[in-house]
């Protein structure tokens, strides 16, 4: 063989794992031990299963060790969830453990109100103490918990923590938009959605591919685990055309927040053209037809509503689309085998979110593809062992901090809002506030707020593993392990037809002087001294974990994951008839749970409508009952006189203000979305998958990626369609401020041929404030500057509500196309 | 003796970028930050390409995950002054790194802007040293970079095979892009095997390569989407 | 004082009517020192500079993806073009025993190897790992064009030092004989010149040999550059007339540099007895017919572009047309066609002013067409990626500056040490040349009407 | 006599520079086979580069060859007799 080819393996440098740590100028901010390690160890191999946790998703992953040193990432094949795919955020994981701002302390806000170092020791006594004082003066409801650290576990182990300290305030910030569900299936989760076997999937705003629960499993299970002539087809409806949508069979652009409108056109479709599954609307719905109520009154039925007042002209002239695609598209969708219809993004930050949400699932029910396979269904549920009830019933449960209360008529709050709003008027007094791996002031719309708020609140203890926009207001910062040192469980992300449990090891001890929050929270317990500690007897978190996993190994429901996916399906099947073989004891299931990190159940309780439908019909309501009770209790509470349940649902209505009346209102309906400032564009935050999970910004390749789908990076962009570009006289690559009435941030116009008129897009995931963090000020958060409009029947803000103007600030420093029409 | 071939499947792609992130990651490529990118000094061994067709209603939009073409006769290769890219004999078209002079012929003459420069020394701020990958060396600055098909798991599963003491084969190797794709878009495999996945996918109506008129034979084929 | 007194080439001449031709080098003024300390300034930044770049890297200059070459190879493209002013003129003028050239020729020789070697540095200053640049020498590959300008650059190079050093040995031997100092120097140099007949025989018979040899070199040297870029299979690059293309350039430019430097030097010197308008005349009529040419070449380089319409060609060609480099394109056309045209086709213009506008014109012009051939065909590749751009670092100014500093650094040398204008050769015309001339033009002549009076006087010249 | 009292160590200096002349090519050709080898080892497109690397060697050789021809020329033609002069008539 010739020289070169020698060089070239020299070069490749399969012997020289040294010279990729070797020559290192700086100094090392990792244990002397780990680089003598990296350089001179023996360089042995292994693979070790965990969880990703970076976003709520929680993947699989395989790490890559040498010496015991985590070299790559890559995803877990195993996993049911991603199968062996990972998104770009969870390739960085080694860039978010080694990262340049990690916090190797806890730190303490001085007098001067700078952060000092301060020992765990102190920090948790101080914290504990407090926590201890306030419970035993019944102070308890004086604390607030924040957590969005993924999965139910920890968030048990949260609830039972504010129990322990008599605490009835805890919350993640994030919505999850069940209130469709509610009011239709009245359950109180999201349904697992079958992607795996349906065989058209209709997303109304649900960038499928990129936002979403889990966009690598919808990956995955439409497209990764399929032969190519099987992979499920998809129909985009929305504003804007992601990457992921660009694959869609039909892109339907439509005005922004008319995607329920849309949906009752198709309604309408399936409807007049008896393209709708009669057996199930007649067995296993409410309200499709005109009925009688008790009072002998005649009520509106979905039926008559669609045909009367959802006609695709009609809805052509809503959603700015053409009456022949709304038909083309009911069509396409009643001819499939396996259809599903989804909502998510744009389509569920609207004003009109939960409407929207209810017209979508209401076309499910039409479609009827509840409980079968590619449908709808609930996941079987995960044997957790239930946790015992403490011995806090001494204390009197005060009412939530996030109770939705008052004669607003929502069913619920926006957490970070509310808790800002209630501690600002003082109408609810806190004076400890918790904040888990959470970054709300840089994620909710009530973010400013919050931390005005946080400046009143006596102290504010953040627990995470870099300093950011929420922990520059706090009191105390604990460093919290990132999720490659620290014991993860993790479960189910919303909207998965199975259920999964993710058991993630940690892969290499904590760099730095970290802990993981669950061990704060059960020292703090244990520092708050007396029941409370008593409340929380676990030595540690996996020690927490291990026991709530005991539950699983006693039902002996669902498998430990092995081999490929469909590997796993045939164990799967084998394993029925003798489950025990595997986990029979505690032990070997918590071995295998280790060695494999997942469990799951795939078999959903088929033919369980009770279960599927808990409204009081006990069927697919179209005509909400939940609903109008609900606003006849609101309008009751508007004034304490008596008054007839017409006058309170009248009453109720007004409260709550729909731009509809009588019937139509608890019927699947459009209400028009309010947008809200003087600009004439829409602004539209969105989530690119290169934004997910709060730690995203911290890894430099992930912000040299964050445009990829324009060839860009390390900027926020501002994604307009050609005509508006036109109409703006502005070009790709201006640099431009989107300005609403709230302010004004910085962006780069990228133009798309696809993006809806008069309609700004906006990515999440720059524009932070991490102190040593290598995206710290690049681009910028479009969440600053939208305006609060608030969801009237969830309570929850809306992000897409806002109207802003572009002004350009300077012109494309230099010539050239866009990436869009390079070469074209 | 094999000769490695990549098939990419537009019709499966949903241009979620994961391949992007995983050379990255497998390579060793730094992020060069924001002033170098403002620059357009950012780069990828294998980028996502957007391509725009129509226009108004009709308009489409595909991304095409394009990393080094691997061409049968590379322009890159014929330039090179000092034998510093050469085609492997497995068809891999390699990059010594210690030999380049960084005269950026190759680039220049590359037909698929491929190859990037090394225009600073790389930078790897706080320890993500700590987190590279001891298969593939650092780049110094000034010299030329590309895409290497992962050549060093092809070295690894060669010297595997061997201590099973069969020849390399169809199946052994999985570059970190094909293998990180949540779509499986990614196919690679041996395109002298006809029997190969990869060789049977490229008989397919629906294979293309990018500028096949040029006579590079590039070794990467794409499948068009369906619709 | 010399042996060779009398008649002829003699120094010591009483009647030694060149002393012009000498002043520079016999009382070169403070003027001398000044120049070339300020030229050494400006080179010593330029070095310093590229000391910084060799230390941080390339990116100190403007260029990216997919922009990877920029001004260095620009100049180094342009720079050899110019290179070819001298030589290649000076040769073709002696091979068709063009009588005017005698005051030329050297300066245009000494052009061409100064501005050689410059040129041949450039590519060095393009690459990323000069420490590296001997991989050449132990790995170099023929396959690479970059190769074949390695060696026909050095042929060139090898060729036009001995064809400027040659015809120089008698003036080198006037200045030993008229006791210039550095003496050693002209001893070194002078290689015992006495002007013996079998020397002259000898030097002539070189000579002869040389400027054959030298013409043929010149337009590979050109034709392998231009294979650099038509070597690959870019847009804009990959054409067969690049060759013949380049070449008229250079030659193009050469000329005009020339000018340049004959206008530059006769003012400074005072050489206006040498340097005559007669000179300029027919030069710039040369300048004119290649400006034409010039402008033939490109007219079917783009019409080609243009009528094959295949996109990526395309694509490029809007780029220099109406893009972003419509306004180097157009200001090139204007400065190496219109300006030079509108300047050298008129009598009235035809001044020594009008004539250097032309030639700084097209110098200018030749260098925005280099530009012009590298930048926009790698800023537009053939795959749907972004338009590249380029703007060039103060470096690369800095490095643009240090260059043609070099050159003038180059002249002021030469002038200070050796005469900018053959000696011996001016005086050689006045003795043989009218003479010689006349015989060769009755040589042409149809033969008289034989008649037994007068025999023929002359067997042809 | 001027000339003739040059000092010997220019002689011995010019006789060195047209030596190192030759170094100069002869190495410039040894380089430019050995790359010609190379490429033929390495199966290189040859055609072209071929014939243009082949054309350079005599290129250096004939430059070399013109200037020891001078060289030695001027040499010889100094021991002329003293009435050497420059006849127009020469040819």
């Amino acid at each position: 063989m010739i020289v070169p080819r020698r060089e070239f393996l020299k070069m490749l440098g399969v012997a020289t794992g040294t010279l990729g740590l070797g020559g290192c100028d700086r100094d090392w901010l990792v244990p002397d031990r780990l680089v003598e390690l990296a350089q001179r160890g023996p360089g042995l191999e292994s693979q070790v299963p965990t969880i990703c946790g970076l976003c709520e998703s929680g993947c699989g992953l395989t790490v890559r060790l040498v010496d015991g040193l985590p070299v790559g990432l890559k995803g877990n094949p195993h996993h049911p969830l991603n199968r062996g795919g990972l998104c770009p955020v969870g390739q960085a994981g080694l860039e978010v453990l080694y990262a340049p701002n990690r916090l190797r302390a806890p730190q303490r806000r001085g007098a001067g109100g700078e952060l000092e170092p301060v020992s765990w020791e102190d920090a948790l006594a101080e914290v504990g103490g407090l926590l201890g004082k306030m419970r035993s003066e019944g102070q308890g409801s004086r604390v607030a918990l924040l957590t969005d650290e993924p999965g139910r576990l920890f968030h048990d182990l949260a609830a039972r923590f504010a129990q322990a300290v008599g605490s009835p305030n805890i919350s993640s910030t994030k919505s999850q938009g069940l209130l469709p569900f509610t009011l239709t299936q009245g359950i109180a989760q999201v349904p697992g959605f079958d992607l795996d076997k349906a065989d058209l999937v209709m997303s109304f705003g649900l960038e499928l591919f990129e936002d979403g629960p889990a966009p690598l499993h919808a990956i995955s299970a439409m497209v990764g685990s399929r032969q190519t002539e099987e992979r499920a087809a998809h129909i985009y409806a929305g504003t804007r055309l992601s990457a992921g949508s660009s694959r869609a069979e039909v892109y339907v652009p439509i005005e922004p927040g008319t995607h329920g409108a849309l949906a009752l056109g198709v309604a309408h479709v399936l409807v007049r053209e008896g393209n709708y599954d009669r057996d199930f609307v007649a067995e296993h719905t409410f309200g499709f037809e005109d009925w009688i109520d008790d009072q002998g009154r005649e009520r509106l039925g979905f039926r008559r509503l669609l045909l009367e007042r959802y006609y695709p002209d009609r809805i052509a002239r809503i959603c700015g689309c053409d009456a022949a695609t709304v038909v083309r598209v009911a069509r396409r969708l009643g001819e499939a085998a396996a259809p599903l219809a989804v909502v998510g993004g744009e389509g569920s930050q609207g004003s009109n979110a939960t409407w929207t949400g209810v017209a979508v699932h209401s076309l499910n029910a039409l479609l009827g593809v509840f409980d079968r396979p590619g449908g709808v269904s609930l996941p079987p549920p995960i044997p957790l062992t239930p946790l015992a009830d403490p011995e806090t019933s001494s204390l009197e449960q005060a009412e939530s901090i996030f109770a939705p209360g008052g004669s607003v008529g929502a069913f619920g709050v926006d957490a970070v809002e509310k808790l800002a709003e209630r501690v600002i008027d003082g109408t609810y007094p806190i004076d400890l506030l918790i904040v888990v791996s959470s970054n709300p002031v840089y994620s909710s719309p009530a973010g400013q707020r919050l931390s005005q708020a946080m400046e009143q609140i006596q102290s504010v203890v953040v627990l995470t593993p870099f300093l950011d926009e929420t922990s520059a207001h706090a009191d105390l910062v604990l460093p919290t392990h990132v999720f490659l040192e620290s014991w993860q469980g993790t479960t189910t992300p919303a909207a998965v037809a199975f259920s999964t449990l993710g058991l993630g090891k940690p892969v290499i001890e904590p760099l730095f002087d970290t802990r993981h929050p669950g061990d704060v929270l059960l020292e703090l317990g244990r520092a708050a001294g007396g029941p409370a500690g008593a409340a929380l007897p676990w030595v540690s978190y996996p020690d927490y974990l291990k026991e709530r996993m005991e539950g699983l190994v006693i039902s002996g429901e669902g498998s430990v994951v092995t081999g490929s996916f469909e590997e796993s399906w045939v164990h799967f099947l084998e394993e029925r008839g003798w489950r025990f073989l595997e986990h029979r004891s505690l032990e070997n299931f918590w071995a295998a749970l280790e060695r494999e990190s997942g469990w799951w159940n795939p078999v959903p309780a088929r033919g369980d409508w009770a279960r599927l439908f808990r409204t009081p019909s006990g069927r697919f309501e179209f005509f909400s009952q939940t609903l109008e009770r609900h606003l006849r209790d609101v309008g009751g509470m508007t004034a304490d006189v008596e008054m007839s349940e017409e006058e309170a649902l009248e009453r109720g209505i007004a409260a709550m203000g729909s731009q509809v009346d009588g019937d139509e209102v608890l019927l699947p309906h459009f209400e028009p979305p309010i947008a809200s400032g003087a600009g004439e564009l829409q602004l539209l935050p969105f989530r690119p998958i290169t934004a997910r999970g709060h730690l995203a910004a911290v890894s430099p390749m992930v912000a040299e990626m964050f445009g990829y789908p324009f060839l860009d990076g390390w900027q926020t962009w501002a994604e307009i369609g050609t005509d508006t570009a036109h109409d703006l006289d502005l070009a790709d690559g201006d640099l431009v401020a989107v300005e609403s009435d709230r302010g004004s941030i910085e962006a780069v116009v990228r133009v798309h041929p696809a993006a809806v008129p008069r309609t700004v897009h906006v990515p999440v995931g720059l524009g932070h404030v991490q102190p040593g963090g290598v995206a710290d000020g690049i681009g910028s958060n479009p969440i600053e500057i939208v305006e609060p409009i608030r969801d009237n029947l969830s309570g929850v803000l809306s992000t897409t509500s806002s109207r802003v103007s572009l002004r350009l600030l300077r012109r494309r420093p230099h010539g050239g196309p866009a990436p869009m029409d390079g070469g074209h | 003796m094999t000769r490695w071939g990549m098939v990419i499947d537009l019709d499966r792609c949903t241009g979620c970028g994961s391949c992007m992130a995983a050379c990255h990651q497998e390579n060793n490529l730094a992020a060069v930050g924001p002033e170098e990118s403002s620059r357009d000094r950012a780069f990828h061994w294998l980028r996502v390409l957007p391509e725009v067709s129509g226009s108004g209603a009709e308009v489409k939009v595909r991304y095409v995950p394009q990393p080094c073409v691997q061409c049968d006769d590379p322009p890159c290769v014929r330039v090179c002054p000092v034998h510093a890219t050469y085609l492997g004999e497995e068809g891999i078209v390699a990059q010594i790194y210690s030999r380049c002079i960084g005269c950026r012929y190759c680039m220049a003459a590359c037909p698929y802007n491929a190859k990037v420069f090394n225009w600073y020394e790389p930078e790897w701020p706080g320890d993500l040293k700590q987190g590279t990958n001891p298969d593939v060396s650092l780049r110094p600055k000034g010299v030329v970079e590309k895409c290497t098909f992962c050549h060093h798991r092809v070295v690894k599963a060669r010297e595997e095979a061997r201590a099973a003491g069969r020849e390399i084969r169809d199946g052994d190797v999985t570059p970190a892009c094909a293998e990180s794709c949540p779509a499986r878009a990614i196919e690679f495999g041996d395109l002298e095997d006809p029997t190969s996945r990869v060789s049977e996918l490229t008989r397919s109506p629906r294979a293309f390569r990018l500028h096949a008129d040029l006579g590079t034979r590039p070794k990467v084929y794409y499948l068009a989407e369906r619709d | 004082m010399t042996s060779v007194n009398d008649k002829g080439v003699s120094a010591g001449g009483l009647e030694f009517e060149d002393q012009d031709l000498l002043r520079s080098i016999e009382d070169s003024g403070v003027g001398f020192r000044v120049v070339s300390t300020l030229l050494c300034l400006v080179i010593l930044t330029a070095w310093v500079i590229f000391g910084r770049q060799i230390l941080r890297g390339l990116g100190v200059t403007g260029l990216n993806q997919p922009v990877a070459w920029g001004f260095y190879i620009v100049n180094f493209v342009f720079f050899i073009g110019i290179s070819h002013a001298g030589t290649l003129i000076s040769a073709i003028l002696r091979l068709s025993q063009a009588e005017w050239r005698r005051p030329i020729t050297r300066m245009a020789e000494v052009i061409t190897v100064v501005v050689l070697a410059i040129g041949a540095f450039h590519p060095v200053l393009d690459l990323g790992r000069p420490d590296r640049a001997l991989n050449i020498f132990t790995a170099g590959r023929l396959q690479s064009p970059l190769l074949w300008d390695v060696s026909s650059i050095s042929a060139y190079f090898m060729a036009s030092t001995v064809y400027l050093y040659i015809p120089m040995i008698p003036d080198i031997a006037l200045l030993r004989d008229r006791g210039v100092r550095p003496r050693w120097l002209y001893q070194f140099l002078a290689w015992g010149w006495q002007g013996t007949p079998r020397q002259q025989a000898v030097l002539e018979r070189a000579v002869g040999i040389l400027m054959v040899l030298v013409i043929p070199i010149a337009i590979s040297v050109h034709t392998v550059i231009s294979y650099i870029f038509a070597m690959t299979l870019q847009p804009g690059w990959h054409s067969t007339i690049f060759g013949p293309y380049f070449v008229v350039g250079a030659i193009f430019s050469g000329i005009a540099a020339l000018m340049m430097v004959m206008i530059v030097l006769r003012r400074i010197f005072h050489l206006e007895r040498y340097l005559k308008q007669v000179h300029f005349d027919y030069l710039s009529r040369l300048l004119l017919i290649m400006s034409l040419l010039w402008f033939y070449f490109t007219f079917s380089e783009y019409l080609t572009a243009f009528f094959g319409n295949e996109p990526s060609e395309m694509r490029v060609f809007y780029y220099k047309v109406t893009g972003p480099y419509a306004p180097f394109f157009w200001s090139m056309v204007v400065a190496n066609f219109l300006i030079p045209a509108i300047l050298l086709s008129f009598r009235r213009t035809r001044t020594i002013p009008g004539i250097f506008i032309a030639s700084t014109s097209v110098v200018i012009g030749m260098w925005l067409e280099r530009l012009n051939i590298v930048v926009p065909s790698l800023a537009n590749p053939r795959l749907a990626l972004p338009t590249g751009y380029y703007i060039p670092s103060l470096v690369e100014w800095v490095m643009f500056a240090g260059g043609i500093a070099t050159f003038m650094l180059g002249f002021v040398i030469f002038a200070r040490f050796f005469p900018l204008i053959s000696v011996w050769e001016i005086q050689e015309g006045r003795k043989l040349s009218i003479a010689e001339t006349t015989e060769r033009l009755e040589g042409y002549l149809p033969d008289p009407v034989p008649s037994a009076a007068t025999p023929p006087m002359t067997e042809g010249g | 006599m001027e000339s003739q009292s040059e000092p010997r160590w220019i002689l011995g200096l010019q006789i060195a520079s047209v030596s190192m002349i030759w170094v100069f090519v002869l190495s410039i050709s040894a380089w430019i086979l050995h790359l010609l080898r190379l490429s033929r080892r390495l199966h290189d497109v040859p055609s072209a580069s071929v014939g243009i690397s082949i054309v350079a060697i005599p290129v250096f050789l004939l430059g070399a060859a013109v200037l020891t021809y001078v060289f030695v020329g001027l040499r010889r033609g100094r021991e002329a007799p003293d009435e050497s002069t420059l006849e127009p008539e020469e040819k």
